[in-house]
């Protein structure tokens, strides 16, 4: 059964991750990255973490992604067409991160089978549990929480600041909702 | 029959390389922006997928951050996308080189 | 009371910084309150101390250590930074706070209309904090860093008026002497950490009484350890309070505010070089060459610097060749082992300099800035407080009984009139002589016979406000009543009181006893200084003024040039010291730092543009190919990690 | 360390029936129970021909729905105009699984909880499963290639992730003195404890005025504002893909109501009554489906009683007025926690 699921959500991330890549049309990519991110969040639940993928659902595809969407609405982004601005080495570059990739993936591979991981053991209710999460987040990582949540606020009034039309444009918009919403 | 760790973890690099690639050959904002994700996403996975094998939660607190920190890159990258095409009317990255000589 | 020790050098360093936190543009009143303030409740702390210092059974020393600066395992070397009151700090902590308050008031009158108001009692706090740093610390280092403190303060009030050209340049002097000397005082320091391990005085004297031996070892220099630390300071000292060779500076600080002389060129800081030696009196009283040397120094100065103030005709700079010359009897005194005699003249000299430099000051103020005597005379009508205090101090450093110079000079030529150090007592009684003329005739050509000023200058003469006069009031009484604290004789009190802070280490020289009666000495001393004033009275009394300078100059013409000059001494150091260095750092300049070291940079720097304009081609500005190297830098990181 | 209890796959299928049934048999109620209350608000007879009251009149609505052309227009992005829709229904039929709907019955040798995923981030869960639902506008006014509708998919989804805001931190005021995300046992509180009507009613406020903006509903129904924008996002949609459209806002209007109900008004249970076994189980359905009933009619009153807002009336309400206001409630709730008060 856990097998079915892996294996089932494991093949639609890697096809769907493929299309955000491949596919010329952003709002594709953008939807398919949202069922990457689904799959991965269901996989998260497989590895006894639900409480992260309902966040993964929650904040990536309820929020972020649907920013992408937004923007990509609001600049009217559309297909692209080919080579209109081309430099000298795109192929070395195409060429050059393909073959990275390429070799990268082998290398964790290689390592992966030189390493020789332990099989796992069941999984634990104290792993599963949201309590002890919560307690480790708000007792020992109570700094880094803190300090993400700072960063959050910045990042809103930066994001804020750095979309808002230029004044010469004329009398400056209202807060910027693309910038407010995270 | 339980899935060995192994998988998640390939699983895992081939999103990353998949993401990695996009990302160095997308010319599109957007897209690039997209394959970043998919690179964080792989990240996240192999450190739940660790938080699991070795049964410690820290994976999982770390992927908590991880996830924050993805929303305000996000907020301010977008913004940022905003902005240029505000100016330049276009977010092709080729088109975007000002930084050099 | 005396808990609140650590307050008293806290309290004008607040008053400076406090002074900068005021905002731009500060009511004067509100600098006034606040930089009055400051040494007002540090001198009524001091106060306070001194009594209940003074109410103890047995004051031996007070010390409190409020932090320890550097800490180790047990018996290694730490600085414990703290305060010490002991008889000698305690002398010193009245005189600074008390002279050093009235001439605060005595600012408020002087530089009531300058400009630099508030940074001038800036300053001014600062520098006596740094004072207070030096003599109340337990420690040399604590004494370092208010010696440095002075030494800074110095050169900022010295090149107050930096609008004008030759203050900033007589404070880079005062500050680059005195740097000479501080170079010499850290090594001495240094060699007391390495021989002794430390630096608190309260460890390292009764080390150095309990066993003499450690330090009458020899060391470098053919000297002792004793004689090589004494010396070092000594250098030090010679700095700070101006003896030969190190005393160039002196004269040219009178381009400061004439009150700054008064403080710290006469009264306080350059009587710093005096306290340490007397601090360290066990080493040199271990290290008798070193002592000679430091009397010989001392008379040596104080005679020259008494003779070319015979013919200076800048009042300011007659009083500071006269402080040089003072400084010199100091030394003398305590070079021939009369450390409580050189305190004793620390502190009369303090009240009577001080007022000398403040009636200067008043005389200056009312003469609407003019310095030379030559233009001033008969000004003992409109300025008669002045002149009266003002003649008090000349009577007091002349050393006329009862005023306090008379005491404390008396003290130092009896300690020199003894079989062997005769020479020494005839130059200091040749410089009392002296002494006695030059203030005199300073005194006879400024308020006897005519006015030789402008006539603008005569409109303009009136007596200064109270803020001045009421100091100079109190500094004149000091003048005459602090001699009777070292009544000579048995009943000596100073003497008593200073006893614990002096004592005879074993294995020191024994003082030169002698038979000759002391009442006979003074009696000598008190007869020049009386000729001395009256044949000042000759050359310079009444209407005859600057002729007096003439007939000088033509009965001694070559002498009186020399003097005039100053022995030309600044000229010597000029070409023997600053031209080499001056040509040697062009050389440096010209041919090491430009072809050499700049050579190197600009080597460097063309590698640089070299490998910049090759490695431009890789900055396509398409960040992708940025991010690809990146990406290519993983995985060579990765296959490196794994493989 | 005890190892987690896989649920029996039967026991699921079963309570997923219920559930579903619950959720499809609401909505061609509601259609009838919109038109009549709106007739009964606007003084008018409304549907009265087909059977009687004309309760039949949803079927006849389905089968008109069901025999219309379906028109897509050929400018429009296929895959993605044909996919909004049944996105549209996805998100209201998932989120009632975290919805209890009885007690914890003992049956057939098994302790089965009477909700149909027994997962511990319960509420979480259901609004990340509504959060969902914003892409069936986005994907109906991009597909459509519509300026009307590509407007009306912009200010819904604007629309939808600001209230979504305050309506997740009224929710967590609610789960703060529970200290649990699984809806049992927010129900077992309001067992023992009162009903969180009472206590958070700032909470419920915010919560309901956030509902009502979450589907798209009067007052708040700019993305579909007919006087300005035809239809909004569905403009371009007819037959079965606009009625999906239409069972979706009902289903989610149902999900909502659920949710509601169980933070606020002891979802299955009964006040002063605590029934056990299959009777609960019974009786706890039909509280249930009466409470959320109740839930629907205000929604339907709600909708034909008051004007719509201006955009930006709404965003203001929204950030600068429900978000304060649910943030303020949420410290209230927790220092009242931390105090003991609740």
């Amino acid at each position: 059964m856990e097998m079915l699921i892996f294996l089932l959500f494991a093949a639609l991330a890697l096809g769907s991750s493929l299309v955000v890549v491949l596919h010329r049309n952003p709002i594709y990519a953008t939807i398919s990255l949202v069922l990457t991110l689904f799959c991965v969040a269901v996989l998260f639940v497989l590895l006894g973490a639900p409480f992260l993928g309902v966040l993964q659902v929650l904040i990536y595809t309820g929020a972020i992604v649907v920013l992408f969407l937004f923007v990509i609405m609001l600049l009217n982004i559309q297909k692209q067409g080919r080579d209109e601005s081309a430099f000298a080495g795109q192929g070395l570059q195409a060429a050059g991160a393909i073959g990275g990739a390429i070799v990268f993936f082998l290398l964790v591979g290689l390592a992966l089978w030189r390493s020789g991981l332990p099989e796992l053991h069941p999984l634990t209710a104290d792993l599963v549990a949201l309590k002890g999460l919560s307690r480790d987040l708000f007792a020992e990582y109570l700094l880094p929480f803190e300090i993400v949540g700072l960063l959050l606020l910045v990042a809103v009034i930066g994001a804020t600041v750095v979309a808002r039309k230029p004044p010469e444009d004329g009398p400056a918009t209202k807060t910027n909702p693309e910038g407010a919403e995270l | 029959m339980s899935v060995p760790i192994h998988w998640y973890l390939l699983l895992a690099a081939a999103m990353f390389c998949i993401g990695a690639a996009g990302a160095l050959t997308r010319r599109n904002g957007i897209s690039i922006f997209l394959s970043i994700e998919l690179m964080l996403n792989a990240a996240n996975l192999t450190l739940v997928a660790y938080s699991r094998l070795l049964d410690v939660r820290t994976g999982q607190l770390v992927v908590f951050f991880v996830l924050a920190v993805a929303a305000a890159e996000a907020a301010v990258g977008l913004a940022l996308f905003i902005a240029v095409f505000r100016q330049r009317h276009t977010i092709d990255l080729n088109r975007i080189n000002l930084m050099r000589w | 009371m005396l808990e609140l020790l650590w307050l008293i050098p806290l309290l004008p360093i607040a008053g400076a910084a406090l002074n900068g936190c005021l905002g731009r543009n500060p009511p004067k009143a509100l600098v006034t309150v606040l930089n009055i303030g400051a040494p007002l409740l540090s001198l009524l702390l001091a106060l306070g101390c001194l009594w209940e210092y003074a109410q103890q059974v047995n004051p031996a020393s007070f010390e409190r250590i409020y932090y320890a600066w550097t800490t180790g395992a047990a018996g290694s070397f730490h600085i414990d930074v703290g305060f010490l009151l002991d008889p000698l700090s305690a002398v010193m902590l009245f005189v600074v706070t008390f002279v050093g308050f009235w001439i605060h008031i005595y600012s408020v009158g002087y530089m009531g209309h300058d400009a630099g108001y508030r940074r001038y009692f800036a300053y001014l706090n600062l520098f006596m904090g740094a004072m207070l740093l030096l003599i109340l610390g337990n420690n040399y280092v604590v004494m370092f860093v208010g010696w440095e403190g002075v030494g800074l303060c110095s050169y900022l009030l010295i090149g107050f008026y930096y609008e004008q050209t030759f203050p900033p340049f007589a404070g880079k002097k005062a500050f680059i002497v005195n740097r000479i000397g501080d170079f010499a005082f850290l090594i001495g320091v240094f060699t007391l950490v390495e021989k002794f391990g430390t630096l608190q005085y309260t460890e390292l004297f009764p080390k150095i009484v309990a066993q003499p031996s450690l330090v009458t070892a020899p060391y470098a220099l053919g000297l002792t350890v004793a004689g090589f630390i004494a010396l070092c300071f000594f250098v030090g000292a010679m700095g700070k309070s101006a003896q030969i060779p190190l005393y160039v500076w002196l004269p040219d600080a009178m381009a400061g505010p004439t009150p700054v002389s008064a403080l710290i060129h006469a009264a306080t800081m350059v009587t710093a070089g005096v306290y340490m030696v007397v601090r360290t009196n066990i080493l040199y009283q271990l290290a008798p060459g070193v002592s000679q040397f430091v009397a010989v120094i001392g008379a040596a100065t104080a005679i020259f610097a008494a003779s070319i103030g015979l013919t200076q005709t800048d009042i300011k700079k007659v009083l500071a060749y006269s402080t040089v010359s003072q400084l010199g009897y100091m030394f003398l005194a305590a070079g021939l082992g009369a450390y409580s005699a050189a305190v004793f003249h620390l502190g009369t000299h303090a009240f009577f300099k001080a007022l000398l430099f403040l009636g200067s000051g008043s005389v200056i103020h009312a003469m609407g800035g003019e310095q030379d005597m030559t233009k001033m005379g008969g000004l003992k009508g409109p300025l008669k407080q002045t002149f009266l205090t003002f003649v008090a101090g000349a009577l007091a450093i002349a050393g006329i009984f009862p005023f306090a110079g008379f005491f404390s000079k008396d003290e130092i030529l009896h300690a020199a009139a003894a079989p062997g150090r005769w020479p020494l007592y005839f130059i200091g009684l040749i410089t009392a002589g002296m002494t006695a003329f030059y203030m005199f005739r300073a005194v006879f050509l400024t308020f006897w016979g005519r006015f030789r000023g402008t006539h603008e200058q005569e409109h303009h003469l009136h007596e200064s406000p109270w803020s001045m006069t009421i100091p100079l009031w109190i500094l004149a009484i000091g003048a005459v009543t602090t001699g009777f604290l070292g009544w000579p004789g048995e009943h000596n009190w100073l003497h008593h009181f200073l006893a614990p802070v002096i004592q005879r280490p074993a294995g020191a020289p024994e003082l030169p006893e002698h038979e000759i009666n002391g009442w006979l000495l003074a009696l000598i001393a008190l007869a020049v200084a009386g000729a001395a004033i009256w044949y000042a009275w000759r050359v310079y009394g009444g209407d005859r003024g600057t002729a007096g300078d003439r007939t000088f100059a033509r009965r001694l013409p070559p002498l009186q040039r020399l003097l005039a000059d100053k022995y030309y001494v600044d000229e010597i150091y000029d070409a023997a010291v600053v031209r080499p260095l001056a040509a040697l750092s062009t050389f440096f300049w010209a041919k090491v730092d430009v072809l050499l070291i700049d050579g190197s940079v600009s080597t460097a720097a063309a590698t640089a543009r070299v490998t910049g304009e090759v490695g431009r081609f890789t900055t396509t500005g398409n960040v992708r190919n940025y991010a690809l190297y990146f990406f290519v830098g993983v995985i060579l990181l990765f296959l490196w990690l794994i493989l | 360390m005890e190892t987690m209890a896989s649920p029996v796959l039967i026991d699921v299928a079963v309570k997923l029936a219920v559930m579903l049934g619950f959720v499809l048999t609401v909505v061609p109620v509601m259609v009838w129970v919109e038109r009549r209350g709106s007739a009964l608000i606007q003084d008018r007879p409304g549907p009265n021909r087909l059977g009687p009251f004309g309760l039949i009149q949803p079927l006849a609505d389905a089968v008109k729905f069901l025999f219309k052309e379906d028109v897509t227009p050929s400018a429009a992005d296929k895959p993605l105009y044909l996919m909004a829709p049944v996105l549209a229904l996805i998100p209201a039929f998932t989120t009632i699984v975290v919805i209890p709907f009885g007690p914890t019955i003992q049956a057939f040798g098994r302790t089965i909880p009477l909700v149909v995923a027994p997962a511990e981030t319960g509420v979480l869960l259901f609004l990340s499963l509504a959060s969902l639902g914003v892409y069936s506008l986005i994907l109906a006014g991009y597909g459509s290639n519509n300026k009307f509708s590509l407007l009306g998919s912009i200010r819904a989804s604007a629309q939808m992730i600001s209230y979504e805001l305050a309506l997740t931190l009224s929710v967590l005021a609610v789960v703060i003195p529970v200290s649990s995300f699984y809806l049992p046992d927010v129900v077992a509180y309001q067992q023992t404890h009162m009903w969180n009507c009472i206590p958070q009613v700032i909470g419920f406020v915010v919560f309901l005025i956030a509902s009502f903006a979450e589907t798209n509903r009067l007052p708040f129904d700019l993305p579909e504002a007919e006087s300005e924008l035809v239809a909004g996002f569905h403009t371009e949609y007819s037959a079965m893909r606009f009625a999906s459209f239409f069972m979706g806002e009902y289903a989610s209007m149902t999900a909502l109501s659920c949710l509601g109900v169980t933070l606020y008004f002891g979802g299955w249970s009964l006040p002063f009554v605590h029934l056990e076994g299959w009777i609960g189980a019974v009786v706890g359905l039909l509280t249930l489906v009466a409470k959320v009933g109740i839930c629907m009619a205000v929604f339907v009153w709600v909708r034909w009683t008051f004007p719509r807002f201006r955009y930006d009336q709404l965003m203001r309400l929204g950030w600068k007025v429900l978000l304060p206001l649910a943030i303020l409630n949420l410290l209230g709730v927790a220092a009242a926690t931390l105090a003991g008060w609740l």
